[in-house]
């Protein structure tokens, strides 16, 4: 027999699961952000199940009827919420990370820490030492897509 | 070494969610907030949609603060972006056919909006989902003829009054001598439109801060230079 | 019912891991809007219509939209190869 | 009562309002932002009296908890909502370009810290957690040279892979109870929480809020943004907003997850951020890193002390977080001119004597010479340590001596550099007046706490023993018994 709720889990937590796997391991910010996207994803359902019952009908009184048993309104309004959220973050992100490749040409995470890292020494007067990094033309030979 | 600590991060944080979901207990947890609301919301607060009373009157405030995550992202991208540059390069513009889709879309989308919008204490659907469609209405001529240019001072106006309406319903209450954000007016009878006091003036607020904020977040994106 | 459930999961989790793996981003945007459609097709069996409504508007109408005016400006926006 | 509303309610119709404002009076626009947060500034000191030995709670539109959101007032509440406003006016945003986008970010700032500090819902501190997070981003950013932006989106990233664990963490705390209301969680928490699910939900919701405080493995982005924001916004940051990630995090510890293992591992996480953030401080080698890796280490030093049980922890904890309140932002205006290499700042005590003579007396009390009060501070955190009797502990007591003996050896080669006649190399420039006037002001605030410690102490201990007390907070807030 199929157990619905542990279905609905395994989605939540595996969408969690690949959103975090998306941050950690990528190194193309877009990816990235296609990551959190992933991650918010997966939070906002496993809050929605929270406290799901099968069988309770939507907690609306449609034609002044009321439902023996009605879902819990609290966390759809929860995630109601988050997804708002989640779009003007996902807003700025995005124009971050065009001003990023505008300034840099690279969308790369290694590539702009190295080159920010180089801003900030550069502005302190200070000199890198580039031993401790890989060439650059390594790390762009990495990048996917081009600009 | 740095793939070598994220991957070793990952593996430690895998554990811990796969710890949580073989001793979770699933379904068992009783909605004892949830039960309450159910039960009291058709009279305290007279909507017909509860989510919707969660939204505007239980969790008012959220609301209020959501509206502001909005408002200070589209600020911040807008300074983030900065201005275009008189000599960047427009896209070209689209053909015929959308063009005049464009001109037919926006009345029915505005329409459609407003509907979904003020019918949000009855139905599915409300301030976020309406402003949402009225976005998308004033950004689709934008697509359609990528020289025309929204008025910003237009925009960051109604986004203005609409957030600050919001906030001032609230304050009117304050006045009265209750607690900040507490629903005004009558009741009115469970599934009229015109019921639920306050409700649908807060969604309206809601809906044109929220379609305001998208229409800005998206003409700032799509009006910063094409790369080629 | 429990066997729909279990395709929209299991296509949601694929996509998810496409997302990732996709070389071309316009493919994985494509698939992440197929995430943001499943999880709104699911919210609507979770009888949580005003989420389901705001998934499939803002998750795979406006994210999607943005994504795309974003791709465009970054550069990203051709197939591999061309 | 009701006031404790508008602290977030009056800047934040400003701020919808001030574009609108500019249109209609550019002088108007200047004036309103500054004179709205002395406004509110009075309303909290207004009701700092009223509250003495009691706290206070609203009801946020008039629903009895916990159907409702509850804002919850108790001193230590309103002090860190007070440090927010009066913070934000004085490190208020100089005029430059883009002066209208930054006030109006100031004054959201203002009013969700408050907000941030009064909140009594979980899922209410997430979404004002959210609002902080998308406000210092765009103050950051708002230097616009390319390396903001790269430092702002590394940290966007940061930012909201916690914020999204802290939602997961929302979410199994949920699960469990039922509830998001902190004072019916208390009650829920020993029979619901005390498990292992509860644990993991700590540890996600520690994770998460502990990115704006400086934790451990989510501190990444602290030295590339301090490094490249306006220095008054790393000041904001590294002095207000930390520590009120910090608050939510002893509320969640003292009302909620009140375990053995939650403490633990606060105290191990606290003590790998001194060891790394004082090591790389040591190493570090222009200005603005320096003293944004020394405050890795001083929040690594507060979680070790709010990891003490009881009482004595938050009292610990408190004094040392209201110490850093005050000495991290004058650090960071005077870094307005000193930015850059260490070298660069050989012989500035002729150039700027005021400055430096203020950075020998704040570099003192940092380290923890008495009599000032980074002194008594890290006393009590030491007291409190060796008296738990516990190995973790005590070895947590060493690594802030440790720590100590670190901090004393690179801030002396500082300080003394600037005192170090060299005549072939050309001085950094003075400071400007207002930073200069805001970061004495400070100063003067740590002397007259040097002076009237006793006073202060006995202060702080009743904030601290109000703050602790679980009971007074259930009992406050009184929400409705449900089925």
């Amino acid at each position: 027999m199929l157990d619905t709720g542990l279905v609905l889990y395994s989605g939540a937590f595996g969408l969690i699961l690949i959103g975090i796997a998306g941050i950690v391991l990528s190194s193309h910010l877009v990816r990235i952000i296609f990551g959190v996207a992933l991650l918010e994803a997966g939070a906002n359902l496993l809050l929605l199940l929270a406290t799901w019952h099968e069988g309770a009908a939507a907690p609306i009184i449609v034609a002044g009827r009321v439902p023996d048993r009605m879902a819990d309104p609290v966390p759809q309004a929860l995630v109601l919420t988050a997804i708002v959220i989640g779009v003007g973050i996902l807003a700025l992100a995005l124009s971050l990370a065009l001003r990023v490749q505008r300034a840099y040409g690279t969308l790369d995470m290694h590539e702009v820490r190295r080159r920010m890292e180089q801003d900030i020494a550069g502005e302190a007067g200070i000199d890198l030492p580039s031993s401790s990094h890989a060439p650059a033309a390594v790390q762009t030979a990495r990048q996917e897509g081009g600009a | 070494m740095q793939r070598l600590s994220s991957a070793l991060f990952l593996l430690g944080l895998g554990l811990l969610i796969a710890a949580i979901f073989r001793g979770m207990e699933f379904g068992t947890a009783a909605p004892i907030v949830g039960q309450a609301i159910n039960s009291a919301a058709a009279e305290q607060v007279g909507a017909a949609n509860f989510v919707t009373a969660v939204v505007l009157g239980y969790r008012g405030f959220d609301t209020l603060l959501e509206l502001t995550i909005l408002f200070t992202a589209a600020t911040a991208g807008g300074l983030v972006l900065g201005k275009r540059s008189p000599t960047a390069k427009r896209d070209p513009d689209a053909g015929f056919i959308l063009q005049a889709g464009a001109d037919l879309l926006f009345p029915l989308l505005v329409i459609v909006g407003l509907y979904i919008i003020l019918h949000g204490h009855l139905t599915p659907g409300g301030g976020f989902q309406g402003g949402v469609i009225l976005a998308s209405a004033f950004f689709i001529p934008i697509l359609a003829r990528p020289g025309t240019r929204m008025s910003h001072a237009a925009v960051s106006t109604i986004e203005g009054l609409a957030g600050a309406s919001f906030i001032f319903i609230g304050l009117l209450a304050m006045f009265g001598g209750e607690a900040f954000l507490t629903p005004l007016m009558d009741r009115g009878e469970l599934g009229a439109l015109l019921s639920a006091g306050s409700l649908p003036l807060l969604y309206l607020a809601v809906g044109l801060k929220v379609g305001s904020e998208l229409a800005g977040l998206l003409t700032h994106l799509s009006e910063s230079e094409a790369v080629d | 019912m429990q066997w729909l459930v279990l395709v929209i999961v299991v296509v949601m989790l694929t996509s998810a891991v496409a997302v990732l793996l996709l070389n071309d981003f316009l493919a994985a945007l494509a698939a992440l809007s197929v995430v943001s459609l499943g999880l709104s097709v699911l919210f609507v069996i979770l009888r949580a219509p005003d989420v389901a409504m705001t998934e499939a508007a803002i998750g795979a109408g406006l994210s999607s939209l943005l994504f795309a005016l974003a791709l465009r400006r970054l550069g990203l926006w051709r197939r591999r190869g061309q | 009562m009701n006031q404790l509303a508008l602290l977030v309610a009056l800047p934040l119709i400003t701020a919808f309002l001030l574009p609108v404002v500019n249109r209609v009076s550019t002088l108007a626009a200047r004036w309103v932002g500054p004179l709205v947060l002395l406004l509110t500034s009075a309303i909290g000191i207004s009701l700092w009296p009223q509250l003495g030995d009691s706290a206070v709670a609203v009801e946020l539109g008039g629903f009895r908890p916990p159907l409702g959101i509850s804002l919850y007032a108790d001193r230590m509440a309103l002090l860190f909502a007070l440090a927010t406003s009066i913070g934000t006016l004085l490190l208020w945003p100089s005029r430059g370009e883009e002066w209208l986008r930054q006030s109006t970010l100031a004054l959201i700032l203002a009013a969700s810290g408050s907000g941030l500090a009064l909140s009594g819902d979980l899922f209410n501190i997430y979404v004002f957690y959210e609002l902080v997070a998308v406000v210092s981003y765009g103050l950051i950013a708002a230097r616009s040279s390319a390396g903001s932006f790269a430092a702002t989106l590394r940290y966007l990233i940061v930012s909201s892979f916690g914020a999204a664990l802290a939602l997961t963490g929302i979410a199994l705390v949920y699960q469990a109870t039922g509830t998001l209301n902190l004072a019916q969680l208390s009650r829920l928490a020993p029979t619901h929480l005390n498990n292992l699910q509860g644990l993991s939900a700590f540890v996600l919701m520690l994770i998460g809020f502990g990115v704006k405080a400086e934790l451990f493995p989510v501190n990444t982005w602290v030295p590339e943004v301090y490094a490249t924001a306006p220095t008054r916004v790393s000041g904001l940051l590294a002095g207000v907003v930390s520590k009120l990630a910090l608050l939510i995090i002893v509320r969640l510890l003292v009302l909620v997850f009140n375990q053995p293992e939650a403490l633990t591992v606060m105290l191990v996480l606290g003590m790998l951020g001194v060891v790394t953030g004082e090591l790389a401080a040591w190493r570090a080698r222009d200005f603005n890193r320096m003293i944004a890796y020394s405050s890795i280490g001083q929040l690594g030093i507060m979680f070790i002390a709010f990891s003490i049980p009881g009482e004595a922890g938050v009292f610990a904890g408190l004094a040392v977080a209201l110490h850093h309140l005050v000495v991290k932002p004058a650090m960071f205006l005077l870094a307005e001119r000193w930015q850059g290499s260490l070298h660069r700042l050989a012989g500035a005590a002729r150039t700027s004597p005021l400055g430096a003579a203020l950075f020998v007396l704040l570099a003192l009390s940092l380290i923890g010479v008495p009599p000032l009060p980074g002194f008594w501070a890290k006393l009590l955190v030491m007291v409190n340590l060796m008296a738990q009797e516990n190995t973790l502990y005590m070895a947590g007591a060493w690594v802030i001596m440790g720590g100590a003996a670190l901090e004393a050896n690179y801030l002396f080669r500082v300080a003394s550099s600037f005192y170090h006649r060299s005549d072939e190399q050309s001085s950094p420039a003075a400071h400007r007046t207002r930073d200069l006037a805001t970061a004495s002001l400070l100063g003067a605030g740590l002397l007259a706490g040097a002076v009237l410690i006793m006073p202060l102490a006995d202060e702080i201990e009743g904030i601290a023993s109000q703050a602790a007390s679980k009971n007074r907070y259930v009992q406050t807030v009184n929400p409705e018994v449900l089925p």
